[in-house]
């Protein structure tokens, strides 16, 4: 079993699809020969040529609707957005269509397509370049949206994503794309969408997160082990639709639930996640359900101080978790 | 005697023919729909007509069954000829359980059905456009080649799709035809507050594909021209953008009030060259048609719409738990 | 003091800004001769001209797009989307550009631009003219949305709008427009754009809502009452960002708190108002914090039904209020 | 000694060594920040190298503080002319609090100014086309009738707001220059993949309007045609769609790496066109410069580089705090 990056798991994940399904293919903005802006797909075209591997013009509504197309009828497109920012102007295709085909054709139709984008920040990406947009998209029944945190779930939920037979939103967090290493199997396996993953267990405290935060809160549960303070950590791995029973199950064990993301907080999953804990789990609950969550601000500034204030840190998980076990 | 335009396309006696009952078959399904709508029997109407011969005789240049058709939601013309059925029409009207385009989810216009290699449709126009160009470019990475048709109102061809999708089927020279149903209108907003360029099809060239700007009442040279693109398109060269000028000779839909925006005058003037009227015309001048068989056309169309009317009218409803159906696949 | 349709008060709310404000301007798809699908712009153009109430081209991007270089340079136009379900196409425009403006620039621009658009279902409108879009934009910083329910808040709120220096989403539910009449003063008024409103007072359980449904509730609450049930009704008026204090002060108020809208359950309106609930108000409740709301399907069916069985009815409001009642 | 070409345009001696002198000010700005960035001190560079004589010449034609601009993020020459400094650049490269572009809160290139007439920029690509069409609507409401700017690359002329935006401004005849920089590529994509037609200024015949294609590499006669161009515009005749066909000499921005897309002979042979180079020639042939002139006026820009770098790099950063401002305005 390898150790790899989280960007190899997912140029892995896309070179074994379309290997073992012709239908699979690649197509965005310098996706080919420059391997994509950030090298996700380095090495395919070389592999695959440019008829599987296409350099798009810069139209996100075409890459969208030009993939929803080819899906129907049959392709397995995975169409990348340089940057999660700039699936704005696709959205149209994928909300108003990807979503919608299977139900608006009382299922004669489906759109087996796969949008994946880098997102989040710490990157000196300023504005534009590193936005959390999952939030945009978890109230769109027909879609789903899987934010991986390791290299290992990336490669096997990108596989069960090109080979679902829905719409899957696949964002992959920027910084976790080489900062994250993990064991990766060469064999061929999925792991299933829908289904949150508990990353670590604990008794005292619930940590519910995804994506490059997931890491802060496992680094920060390691030293709460060291001060006597047991969290439990769930990883959602799918932002929508969530596994309710797994928040539920998370939550119930120990009756304190703290929800981490990068995301901006009003309006962002962990909305969701607490209200579904508010929902099912009100008597069992210790203490209120807590967010620690990215500033509502527009998006993230360039300049290092206010990057800074803006991202979630080890430091700032570590006490906010120290906070709800002390409560 | 007129001599035989239809010949000089290749275009048998009996396909015009065929052009004309497609067409009145349309006219007489939307008619009926009209009738129903004012009667309280269906909730809404979205008309093709005055855009039937364009529909028509665009759809006479595919290859049903090979081609795939991505229309728009006056295309009733072109879902006819690419195979449903009339019942398949009312049934849609009256959103029953049995509609082959959305089981009664979607409203009338929204066209789509796999056995008819037509795309599933929404609302929001133009986002079909790059469907039309997926769908090519899945069928040249296939090996199986169909030409698409697409088409889309003057007035949505203001939309980024449209560019977008043109421009991306222009790279990549893939056999889609952009059908622009020129009405003249979007609903209230006449074309010189939609559009600046002469003719639609001008937009072409900024795609490095070829333009062309016809008669929307002529099925006889809409078929020729639409046809020439086919060929071109199978010959791997690439799509072509065809403007079909006409005009809507209902109001935008049973919603809609059109005395409000255009004059009584100018609709009768535009009625005067209905494009089924004309085609009548043409087919009785070169003989093919008589009075008496106009006659028998319009009443095997009429029996048609109403056996389907009366089908659909007594089809069983969706269930209401139905409407959790069909979120997500297994 | 004149009773009116909800739609007569947002005419009313244009005319009169159109008068006092030269700035002011109306721009979408028929919105000039034809008075708007639904003539909410009737007679604007006989008396502002086609210089001021503007029939654009079928572009929502380029509606939005422009309407935003108009208000960044001091106009105040207001763009109306035919119905919200078309906003998607303009999502890159309300989200990377209005919603950011003032941001990016330190504050040296705004976009003072009202975006208006008639959401919700229940018209015979199937999947694409019944959508509420309203969650799309609820983790949006630099955006507002707001929802009146009454014909008293919609000019109130409109005015208030068009006066904001900053984008406003205004979403007016279609079956309120001639279903709901209520007084409006022909005076100049304003409401605050951020606060919800206490449209009854009640002391047994408190139901959250906007819209239609706001409706169903207060009819309920009237019915309940007999029953010996005293209801308090909050109408959240802003859905972003949200009036937390009100919300937290209606939640304790009876510690048992229903959430009711149209949209779909999962990442709606609603979850953020749980969710802000079971942050500040844990030890005040009784109950769980439950949400009616659609079902978590793509959209509404136009089949009689499915759009029934879709839609929030009067019926499911009560039984809903009366079950929290007895928990 | 040659012609002097600029006469015949309109250009004045002194007007042509102040586009010579903002040229090379951006080149030597962009070439600074190079530095900085493979110093470690400066995360983040975009370049205008190669582009410099169209952004120059175009912004000549305007008049400043009347006319808006809406640029794009390799437009320092405009922004440059429009009245920045080589402060504001640096202090925008360094990200420092008083940036005016955006008080450090955007990357390089993002600019904007209300003072400069310059709107707020963003990232996604094209979406400042509508809102110059917005502000040239706005002006004519106003009266005071302001030309705009905007400008993109030709990439970005495939997004569908390109469309809808001269689309508009097309049905309004507004006084708009839509300003293509054709540089060839779009990051690592070659004009082949983005475009078919052979122009991008042959999209301006489907929105009415008129579409020119010249040498971007050429200040004077980019001034040439823009000056019309505007002219035009002020008159009432409407917008103009004009394409700068030019070449990007460095990488796409300081992330990338261009070595793979393209090859080192390319680039040289661009090189040889460099816009700096051929327009200090013709200045030099028709006598307005030598090379003690050129030297001068190098150092000139040397030194307000280095004191703008030594002034940014020292000035403030905002404060962490601030990051919570101005999300609303009171
Ligand atoms: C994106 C979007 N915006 C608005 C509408 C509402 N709408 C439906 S049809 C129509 C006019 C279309 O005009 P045109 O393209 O000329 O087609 P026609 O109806 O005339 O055939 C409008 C504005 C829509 N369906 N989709
Ligand atoms: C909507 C959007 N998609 C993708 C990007 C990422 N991106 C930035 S610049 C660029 C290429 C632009 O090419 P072109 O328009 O030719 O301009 P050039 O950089 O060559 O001047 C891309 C893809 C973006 N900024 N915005
Ligand atoms: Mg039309
Ligand atoms: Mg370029």
């Amino acid at each position: 079993m390898a150790v790899m990056t989280f960007i190899e798991a997912v140029t892995l994940a896309m070179r074994e699809e379309m290997r073992r399904d012709p239908s699979v293919f690649l197509l965005g903005e310098d996706v080919g020969i420059r391997g994509g802006v950030f090298r996700a797909s380095m090495g395919l075209i070389e592999e695959f040529g440019e008829e599987r591997v296409i350099d798009t013009p810069l139209a996100e509504s075409a890459i969208a609707g030009v993939a929803i197309g080819a899906a129907a009828v049959g392709m397995r497109p995975i169409a990348e957005m340089q940057f999660a920012d700039f699936i704005m102007p696709a959205v149209n295709q994928i909300v108003s269509e990807a979503a919608k085909m299977r139900y608006r054709s009382a299922g004669d139709w489906n759109c087996p397509i796969t949008i994946r984008a880098p997102f989040g920040g710490g990157v000196h990406g300023a504005l534009y370049h590193s936005q959390s947009v999952e939030a945009m998209f978890n109230s769109t029944p027909g879609l789903k949206i899987v934010a991986p945190s390791t290299p290992y779930d990336a490669k096997g939920l990108l596989k069960a994503a090109i080979r679902d037979n829905d719409p899957v939103l696949f964002f992959e967090h920027k910084r976790c794309y080489r900062l994250i290493k993990g064991e990766v199997p060469d064999t061929d396996y999925v792991l299933p969408i829908g289904k949150a993953d508990v990353k670590r267990e604990g008794t005292d405290i619930t940590v519910i997160s995804y994506g490059l935060t997931l890491h802060f809160a496992l680094q920060a549960a390691e030293k709460l082990a060291a001060e006597g303070i047991s969290a439990h950590v769930l990883d959602l791995r799918t932002l929508y639709p969530l596994d309710k029973d797994a928040i539920i199950q998370a939550a119930s064990k120990t009756g304190k639930v703290l929800v981490i993301h990068e995301d901006n907080k009003e309006g962002g999953i962990g909305g969701e996640v607490a209200a579904i804990v508010a929902e099912n789990c009100l008597f069992d609950l210790d203490a209120p359900v807590r967010r620690l969550c990215g500033p509502d601000v527009p998006a993230m500034p360039y300049s290092p101080p206010m990057e800074k204030f803006f991202m979630i840190t080890p430091e700032k998980v570590l006490e906010a978790m120290r906070e709800l076990a002390l409560f | 005697m007129s001599t035989k335009r239809h010949e000089a396309v290749g275009l048998t006696d009996q396909q015009v023919l065929d052009m004309y009952y497609y067409m009145l078959l349309a006219r007489k399904l939307d008619e009926r729909q009209w009738l129903l709508n004012r009667a309280g029997k269906v909730p809404f109407v979205i008309s093709c007509q005055g855009q039937e011969a364009a529909q028509v005789g665009a759809a006479f240049a595919f290859e049903i069954g090979r081609d795939y058709f991505c229309p728009y939601y006056r295309d009733l013309g072109i879902v006819l000829v690419a195979g449903q059925s009339a019942r398949d029409t009312m049934l849609t009207a009256f959103a029953k359980a049995e509609d082959p385009n959305s089981g009664g989810r979607q409203m009338p216009g929204h066209f789509g059905g796999k056995k008819f290699n037509i795309l599933t449709g929404s609302s929001p126009v133009t986002t079909q456009v790059p469907h039309a160009v997926g769908i090519a470019l899945a069928g040249r990475m296939t090996g199986k080649n169909p030409v698409v048709y697409t088409s889309f109102g003057e007035g949505s061809s203001n939309q980024g799709d449209f560019h977008e999708g043109a421009n991306f089927a222009g790279v990549h020279k893939l056999p889609v035809i952009f059908f622009c149903e020129n009405n003249k209108y979007a609903i209230s907003v006449p074309l010189s507050k939609q559009l600046a360029c002469e003719s639609v099809a001008d937009r072409a060239i900024g795609y490095g594909f070829k333009g062309v700007s016809i008669d929307g009442n002529d099925p006889i040279e809409v078929y020729r021209v639409v046809k020439e693109a086919v060929e071109r398109g199978r010959n791997g060269e690439g799509p072509t953008l065809i403007e079909a000028v006409m005009y809507r000779l209902v109001p935008h839909s049973s919603d809609d009030d059109d005395r409000v925006y255009r004059s009584r005058e100018e609709v009768e003037e535009a009625k005067k060259k209905d494009p089924i009227i004309q085609f009548a015309n043409y087919l009785k001048s070169v003989g093919l048609m008589d009075d008496a068989s106009e006659q028998e056309v319009l009443q095997k169309v009429q029996a048609e719409v109403d056996e389907a009317t009366d089908y659909a009218e007594n089809a069983p409803y969706p269930t209401p738990e139905s409407t959790l159906d069909h979120v997500y696949g297994s």
